[in-house]
């Protein structure tokens, strides 16, 4: 009997309900309160430990390294340390840390911090993904590898309370820029000994209610799989700076239900746009999309160990018989640019080799040259990727365009994720979809994966003098022009050899709200929310 | 009543045993591990990884370790989100997938049982198609599509309602109660229908008519209770199948319930995420098929205080 | 108030249940109508090659997706191939996987249903425990695992969605048949001294029919639309090839932009739903010789 | 006059045209006055009454033509609302079977209350304490208790008493009262009536009894009205009606009813002959889970006799008393708990698996229902030549001939070979059912109330195939019954069961003229007699 008045309660519950409110972005916009599509639930929020871009977000909010980047020009700027010197030969960083910067809890920032943090993460049980971050800094792998004991061996060393010195192997250019990423930043030693060993990952100080850190915000709330939100820090040195008074980290990994959140007022920023729906913002509202090129390369990896992918003629000839202009503007709705390098052009004035086009005659003859006139006799082949609607689509162009360019039989293979790097990484597979993202901005982070022990690479490419140009004269060049020359060497030497089919470099895209400002795109897709605000009096229309 | 249950309960330890060790090694035996990525770790940091989840250990140490724990009441951290405890995370997902089964059970009462009854009292006529083609929609409609659907009409064009998150806007459950409830009301309608059918040509439907009784009375008293056992049947298994299949609609809707978790705990190879889940879930399953075991025959005097017949 | 008195001159020569079945389905108007829905859609989706005035996988990607129009009746998709075409071709798919799996599941969930059901006890106990085993491991993984001992095929795909369904369909058909072995009619065939096979077989599976057939014509659909999550999961079919559950998939992430790409495969996966319902219906109205008469 | 009928005619819209089920019936009943309806399945005694309250499901069913003034207002003009204040207020019925016609989801309690709550202004306290005191008229005593129990927890006749509480309470000029006693024991019968008899005199009220049982009628009706194929074919005061019928029909009725003992049927009796089966000790039990917990009840306990061969052995009982378990258990059909069958000298207990196969084909069983006997998915074909087939009594060739031949035996036209049981008539049914068990050639048949649902003409001519049969094939025969007077009518020996015991055993004619135990001698006396 219950159950009959339950049932009209409810109805009318919902009715009642149906009064709509404010929206998150009108409220958000008079409140200082960002509301930000974040894509994934944070792993974690240990600098040290976690790896994702959502984590790489809400890092940035709440930690802070020695230096910052700029998020229009991605220069490099003061952060913890207010100045730096460099030694002439470019391996001694020297960093004055300013007197102002503050743990939350009150406690200063020393240089001692760093040199524990940096210890830290250095101890291989911590097991940091992003360890690697340190193996230029003299020492620090062999510390890591347990190759050598005394951590007074690695070039960090706080000279005193505010001096840091830092010491390089070799010279690196980009080592200022590794010093915001996180698995640099600084953690709090004692409230992390609080909680568990130094080395131990995932203790529980990273709560809300437990976490000390040094960045602009605070960690106010953590709803696991529902948002996270952090507050303003008002102890932040450069607190007046902050124009946010919050943000809202929403982890939405369906694009569609993030653009309908966008369009509804829910949120002021999307991670992503659903590919279908560029044309419609274009026509519509072009003021909300935010298209940028990103560094990075969307490609497909050939499995040179299989004898029909062995020749290299049938590789140029695959890469070769892709229209990639036609399958961007189509499929693509025009977001990206053809790649015909694995490392995007503009990398610190980096310029790619010209080795091919897109040629579907010289592809042919390539193929025919290798014993497969018009495709035929070619065993056929498959295309995998892992299971995304991106992906299939370029997929089946890309198998058409095979098909009728080389007259050769392409099967298509989605597949679970763990599957398909399961599969790739155990060299089981035709052809594979594939994607880098640069960790920083230097032809090396596109360069060094392919190297022979890379397990990034995974096509069987191995070619010594590849490895010896990337691994072993660049890094000791003399000056800028001549490592450029010799990642450009290095990069000719690869596209000839065509392990991969590059496809295009990618943009980021973002729906942002009008009333945001300071979050244009850039090149890294990097936020400094240091930098964002938002207009009190801007149009909350968001919907059409 | 108490020897029945206490009997299925203790049916269901070594079921749970059993799914507790297939599922151990099954999903070890699935391609890909917890921390394989795109990116690859570099090996010492992997080995590191490895040896701090024990994955290093044999299968049968980790696994009589797991047990071991597990007897503890003790799932260990999850593969995926290293810093929560198994136990933590269905605690924080269970509540929020369960209120959400709740009123999805509730609509699909509402819409199958009306239609059901209004078919049943007029068979093969108007009163009978259009009622339950209504509720047959929850079928044809997969929540994948009814969902973005509602959200696109009720959310975005009519405004009328939020179109995601979980108790934070008001109104913002109706929309995904509503979707994950569509499917289940097509299977409530199909079986109150029958069993109104069932019980509308009982003798003792004759006997309330013969009493002068109103015909609403005779409806919903007399015929009611009885031609809704087949639908309380139905309810427990329903429930905990809402609980794992309500992946869809948590993802449309951006909830953070347990169905994400159930689904993205395999395609993350998050073993203990995994085992987990289905523990939990199984467990679920064995508690609700009983409750509504002991429904129905609560609801029916008959059974009320005896055994239900046929169950050994 | 009998009503089962009937001329006995009328009708003299009937013969098998499924004979007669299909005379009293033929006055099954709707029930008819299903089935001759289903019957063209069967043979419209087998002639396909033959009809289709497009290749499935025929790209025109200047053109992209265009709404319907005289060209491509029911518009054409991204990658400017043409929907009808797609669609039936994704008919074959979809109804081949549907039936098949649907059949596989009624096999095995009959068998088992009927057999713990009659026995009872503690074989009844322990089969239904192994249901309740396999309902609980973890689906997702448990594809997985076909897929990397068995590798990827079609005939996978319909053991893989059989072996899945029918453990509801064993379920039910266990709740029936404890219900028909309290029947007379067995105990007849007890004292009639047949064996334990011809017993299940002659007299339990037939009365179990009804439910049984409801549950498959809810299966099918069901079944179709398994088949386009198990495709993602990279079991199944792969593009270009496609079905109405990946269609409609497709189709549901930009129904916005491109609502026709959902549309047409979203009613012909509806109108086959609820011509198999009232099929199903009449079907489980003819095949019970009492209720098709009054 | 409270009720005059007049010219009612009333048809059903069938897949065969339009049936009339009521033709031109006119009747009256007045206060104080009990009309008997008797008639076989089929005859419209049920439809004539039911029509008058919209309790025919219109369509199909359809009044026709007709008046039926009660108190000078045409029942058949009413309005819907104004029927239904009738409706279990002024004119109260009573159904056949106890168990179905209570609603088993609601309390006694609250059935009872429902008329006097719908239709009379009435409090539920005022309500309740009329019930109580009703329940206490009716004979069920504790009311009070009782009040919140459910229909299952009372026993048949209980139950039956409960539904006449419930029809009384409005305190209603007419009480319809269908079958109301049929699926009773003749002892609870007999309660029953009385009740009836008695509640009808005290209040005095109308009242329209409806029944197929002759001398049940003949025990309680002033005015009897008989019906066939939906009209009447004759009425008159009961006593004329039932003892000087005037028609033919009425006659026929009458000649069926079973009464007096055995007519020797031209065969020898050959009673001291070998011992057929021989039971000794049997006991066997089952789990009931319908009572409060699981308990094994025994079903029989420790009984033996012994059958001989080419005897009809009678086993007479009220429902509950073992005596279908006992038939059950000596066919194997239900696992017995201790003692021995010895069938032809051989322990069937100790057979297993298919050393039973050959008994099970010297042995058979044909059951009450013959609807639920037969699997409604076989034609009469399947189901006969199953046995024939299985046992190899026939081969393909052969069976369609061999099936005839066995529906020639039972009465059955060849020309119905390919039909369902359901479009059989009850007693065509029964044939079918007795052809099955006589399709393996047994010697040996257990018969478990075989004609207890069949009207009396089409029970006597089952009775009759029976006999012949036992003549023609030579056959011994178990034959439980709750009916005494056919088992006196069949049988040579009667076995007398009561609460799984065998109470008493002899020659029919024996038992009858000198019962020894009191309880044969209850039921003797509960027989209503024609």
């Amino acid at each position: 009997m219950a159950r009959r008045l339950l049932i009209p309660l409810l109805l009318c519950g919902f009715l009642l309900a149906c009064v709509g409110g404010e929206t998150n972005v009108a409220q958000g916009n008079r409140d200082g309160v960002l509301h930000f599509g974040n894509y994934g639930e944070p792993q974690g929020l240990d600098p040290h430990v976690v790896t994702g871009v959502p984590e790489h977000h809400i890092i940035g909010a709440l930690f802070e390294g020695l230096v910052l980047k700029n998020p229009e020009t991605l220069a490099i700027e003061p952060g913890v340390a207010e100045s730096w010197t460099v030694s002439d030969d470019g391996r001694i960083y020297t960093f004055k840390l300013r007197d102002n910067a503050r743990w939350s809890n009150g406690d200063e920032i020393t240089a001692a911090d760093f040199e524990w943090s940096w210890w830290r993460a250095l101890q291989p049980a911590l097991a940091s993904s992003y360890v690697f971050m340190y193996f230029p800094i003299k020492n620090a792998e062999a510390y890591f590898n347990r190759s050598l004991s005394n951590f007074d061996e690695v070039g960090i060393k706080a000279i005193d309370k505010k001096t840091f010195r830092v010491e390089l192997d070799a010279p690196a250019p980009y080592f200022l820029q590794l010093l915001d990423h996180y698995a640099l930043f600084p953690v709090h030693r004692p409230t992390v000994e609080k909680f568990g060993a130094p080395d131990e990952s995932y203790t529980r100080w990273t709560r809300p209610e437990n976490i000390v850190s040094n960045g602009p915000f605070l960690l106010d709330e953590w709803r696991l799989f529902k948002y996270l939100s952090v507050k303003k820090n008002p102890d932040y040195w450069d607190a007046d700076k902050v124009k946010l008074n919050a943000i809202r980290f929403y982890p939405i990994d369906k694009q569609t239900t993030e653009e309908r959140m966008f369009r509804a007022g829910q949120l002021h920023r999307t991670e992503e746009v659903p590919i279908d729906r560029i044309p419609w913002y274009r026509q519509n509202r072009p003021e909300v999309l935010k298209i940028a090129p990103y560094i990075g390369t969307y490609l497909y990896r050939l499995n040179t160990r299989k004898p029909h992918l062995a020749d290299v003629r049938v590789r140029q000839a695959l890469s070769m018989s892709v229209d990639r202009r036609r399958l961007i503007d189509t499929v693509l709705n025009g977001l990206f640019t053809p790649a015909y390098s694995v490392v995007p052009p503009g990398l610190l004035g980096y310029k790619p080799p010209d080795v091919f086009g897109f040629d579907p005659d010289k592809a042919r003859q390539l193929l025919s040259e290798a014993g497969y006139p018009g495709g035929k006799g070619y065993p056929g082949l498959e295309i995998q990727y892992n299971t995304h609607e991106q992906h299939r689509k370029i997929a089946i162009a890309i198998q058409q365009m095979w098909r009728e360019e080389l007259g050769i039989d392409v099967r298509l293979q989605n597949k679970d994720w763990k599957v398909y790097l399961d599969d790739e990484t155990t060299g089981n597979f035709d052809a594979s979809r594939g994607g880098w993202i640069g960790d920083y901005v230097d032809p090396n982070t596109f360069m060094d994966i392919w190297t022979a022990a890379s397990g990034v690479n995974r096509t069987g490419f191995a070619d010594e003098e590849f490895d010896r140009l990337v691994l072993q004269i660049a890094p000791n060049a003399k000056d800028h022009e001549t490592r450029l020359n010799t990642f450009q060497q290095a990069e000719r030497l690869f596209l000839e050899q065509m392990p991969i089919v590059p496809l295009y470099t990618y943009s980021s895209k973002h729906l942002v709200h009008p009333g945001v400002k300071g979050l244009s795109p850039n090149y890294m897709d990097y936020y400094n929310f240091r930098y964002v605000s938002l207009e009190p009096d801007a149009s909350g229309v968001t919907q059409d | 009543m108490v020897r029945f249950i206490a009997l299925r309960l203790l049916q269901a330890i070594p079921v749970l045993f059993v799914v507790i060790s297939a599922t151990f090694f099954l999903v070890r035996q699935a391609p890909g591990g917890p921390f394989d990525a795109e990116k690859p770790v570099i090996p010492a940091v992997k080995r590191a990884l490895e040896a701090k989840y024990n994955l290093d250990q044999s299968l049968w140490q980790q696994y009589l370790s797991y047990m071991g724990d597990l007897l503890q009441g003790d799932l260990g951290p999850s593969f995926k989100y290293p810093g929560w405890a198994v136990q933590d995370l269905i605690g924080s997902g269970f509540p929020v997938t369960a209120e959400l089964g709740i009123y999805a059970l509730l609509i699909a009462l509402l819409i199958g049982t009306t239609a059901g009854v209004l078919a049943a009292l007029k068979p093969n006529s108007a009163q009978d198609y259009v009622p339950m083609s209504v509720a047959m929609i929850g079928i044809c409609m997969p929540t994948f599509l009814l969902g973005p659907l509602l959200v696109l009409v009720f959310g975005i064009w009519l405004e009328w309602l939020p179109i995601s998150g979980w108790g934070d806007l008001p109104g913002d459950k109706i929309l995904p109660s509503i979707t994950l409830g569509a499917a289940y009301a097509a299977y409530v309608a199909r079986l109150s229908r029958g069993g109104m059918l069932e019980v509308l040509s009982q003798d003792y439907i004759r006997t309330a008519r013969a009493k002068g009784l109103p015909e609403h009375v005779v409806v919903l008293k007399h015929a009611l209770r009885g031609g809704l056992v087949p639908v309380v049947a139905y309810l427990g298994p329903a429930f905990a199948g809402l609980l794992s299949g309500s992946f869809v609609v948590e993802t449309i809707f951006q909830i953070p319930g347990l169905g994400r978790f159930y689904v993205q705990a395999a395609f993350n190879r998050d073993y203990t995420m995994i085992l987990g889940t289905t523990i939990f879930l199984s467990t679920l399953i064995v508690l609700f098929n009983l409750l509504s075991d002991v429904i129905a025959t609560w609801m029916n005097p008959r059974l009320r205080d005896g055994l239900r017949g046929g169950s050994q | 108030m009998e009503a089962n008195k009937h001329d006995m001159s009328e009708q003299e020569q009937g013969s098998s249940l499924w004979a007669d079945a299909w005379l009293r389905l033929k006055h099954n108007r709707l029930a008819l109508g299903s089935l001759i829905f289903l019957l063209a859609l069967v043979v419209l989706c087998i002639l396909t090659p033959w009809l289709a005035p497009y290749g499935y996988e025929q790209q025109n990607l200047e053109l992209g997706a265009t709404p319907p129009s005289m060209a491509h009746w029911l518009g054409t998709d991204v990658f400017g191939r043409d929907l009808l075409t797609r669609l039936l071709y994704g008919g074959r798919v979809s109804l081949m996987v549907g039936f098949i799996a649907t059949a596989v599941a009624l096999l095995i969930g009959v068998l088992w249903g009927t057999v713990a059901g009659y026995l009872g006890g503690r074989v009844d106990m322990l089969m239904m425990r192994l249901v309740d085993i396999l309902y609980a491991i973890p689906f997702i993984i448990f594809i997985i695992l076909l897929m990397v001992v068995f590798g990827r095929s079609m005939l996978l795909l319909f053991m893989a969605i059989g072996a899945v369904e029918w453990l509801t369909m064993a379920r039910i058909v266990r709740g029936q048949v404890q219900g028909i072995r309290q029947q007379e009619y067995i105990e007849a065939a007890i004292a009639m001294g047949l064996p334990l096979s011809r017993i299940l077989w002659r007299h339990v599976v037939p009365n179990t029919l009804g439910p049984v057939i409801v549950y498959a014509t809810l299966t099918i659909p069901q079944v179709m639309l398994l088949e386009a999550f198990l495709s993602f999961l990279g079991l199944g079919i792969q593009p270009p090839q496609s079905s109405w559950g990946l269609l409609i998939s497709y189709g549901a992430e930009s129904m916005e932009e491109y609502p026709w790409l959902l549309v047409f495969p979203g009613l012909a996966l509806a109108s086959t739903l609820f011509a198999l319902n009232f099929l199903g219906d009449g079907l489980r109205d003819a095949l019970d010789p009492r209720v098709a008469k009054d | 006059m409270l009720l005059q009928v007049d010219n009612l005619s009333v048809s059903f819209a069938t897949r065969n045209g339009v049936q009339a089920a009521v033709k031109n019936v006119s009747y009256s009943v007045d206060k104080g006055q009990i009309l008997g309806i008797v008639g076989e399945s089929g005859s419209g005694k049920s439809v004539s009454c039911y029509s008058l309250l919209g309790l025919i499901p219109q369509p199909p069913g359809r009044i026709d033509s007709g008046t039926a003034l009660f108190n000078g207002e045409d029942l058949l003009k009413l309005s819907p609302a104004r029927q239904r204040d009738i409706r279990g207020n002024r004119i109260a019925m009573i159904f056949q079977d106890p168990m179905t016609s209570l609603n088993p989801f609601l309390s006694i309690g609250e059935q009872l209350l429902e008329p006097l709550v719908y239709h009379h202004d009435c409090s539920r306290a005022e309500a309740r304490s009329r019930a109580l005191q009703l329940l206490d008229e009716v004979g069920i005593v504790d009311g009070e208790r009782k009040f919140s129990s459910f229909p299952h927890e009372f026993s048949g006749g209980m139950r039956q008493r409960v539904m006449i509480a419930m029809a009384l309470i409005t305190e209603p000029e007419l009480l319809i009262a269908d079958e109301p006693t049929t699926a009773l024991d003749v002892t609870i019968q007999a309660q029953i009536l009385r009740l009836i008899a008695d509640l009808q005199s005290r209040h005095n009220i109308g009242v329209i009894f409806i029944s197929h049982d002759l001398a049940v009628v003949n025990q309680l009706a002033d005015h009897v009205l008989v019906m066939n194929k939906g009209e009447i074919v004759e009425a008159g005061p009961g006593e004329r009606v039932l003892h000087k019928p005037q028609q033919a029909y009425t006659q026929t009725l009458i000649a069926s009813t079973p009464r007096g003992a055995k007519i020797a049927s031209g065969r020898e009796r050959e009673r001291d002959s070998e011992t057929l089966v021989s039971v000794r000790s049997l006991s066997t039990s089952f789990v009931d889970y319908s009572s409060h917990a699981a308990k094994r009840v025994r079903a029989v306990n420790d009984v033996s006799f012994d059958l001989y061969r080419g005897e009809i052995l009678g086993l007479v009982g009220e429902s509950g008393s073992g005596k279908s378990t006992l038939g059950r258990s000596i066919l194997r059909l239900v696992n017995v708990d201790e003692g021995t069958i010895e069938y032809d000298g051989v322990d069937l207990l100790a057979l297993q698996g298919n050393d039973l196969m050959p008994y099970r084909q010297r042995m058979q069983m044909i059951f009450q229902d013959p609807f639920a006997s037969l699997n409604p998915r076989m034609t009469i074909y399947d189901a006969l030549a199953e046995p024939l087939l299985y046992h190899g009594l026939a081969n393909r060739q052969s069976v369609q001939s061999a099936v005839l031949q066995l529906m020639d035996d039972v009465g059955l036209e060849g020309r119905f070979i390919r039909k369902y049981p359901h479009e059989f008539s009850g007693g065509q049914r029964q044939r079918i059912a007795i052809a099955r068990a006589l399709a393996t050639g047994p010697e040996f048949i257990v018969t478990d109330e075989p004609v207890s649902a069949l009207d009396v003409t089409v029970q006597k001519q089952i009775l009759e195939l029976l006999l012949a049969l036992v003549a023609k094939h030579n056959l011994s025969m178990l034959f439980i019954s709750h009916d005494l007077s056919v088992v006196r009518y069949l049988c040579d020996r009667v076995l007398v069961m009561r609460q799984a015991s065998i109470i008493e055993a002899g020659d029919v004619e024996n038992v009858w003229r000198d019962p020894a135990s009191d309880y044969t001698r209850q039921l003797l006396a509960s027989a209503p007699v024609l």
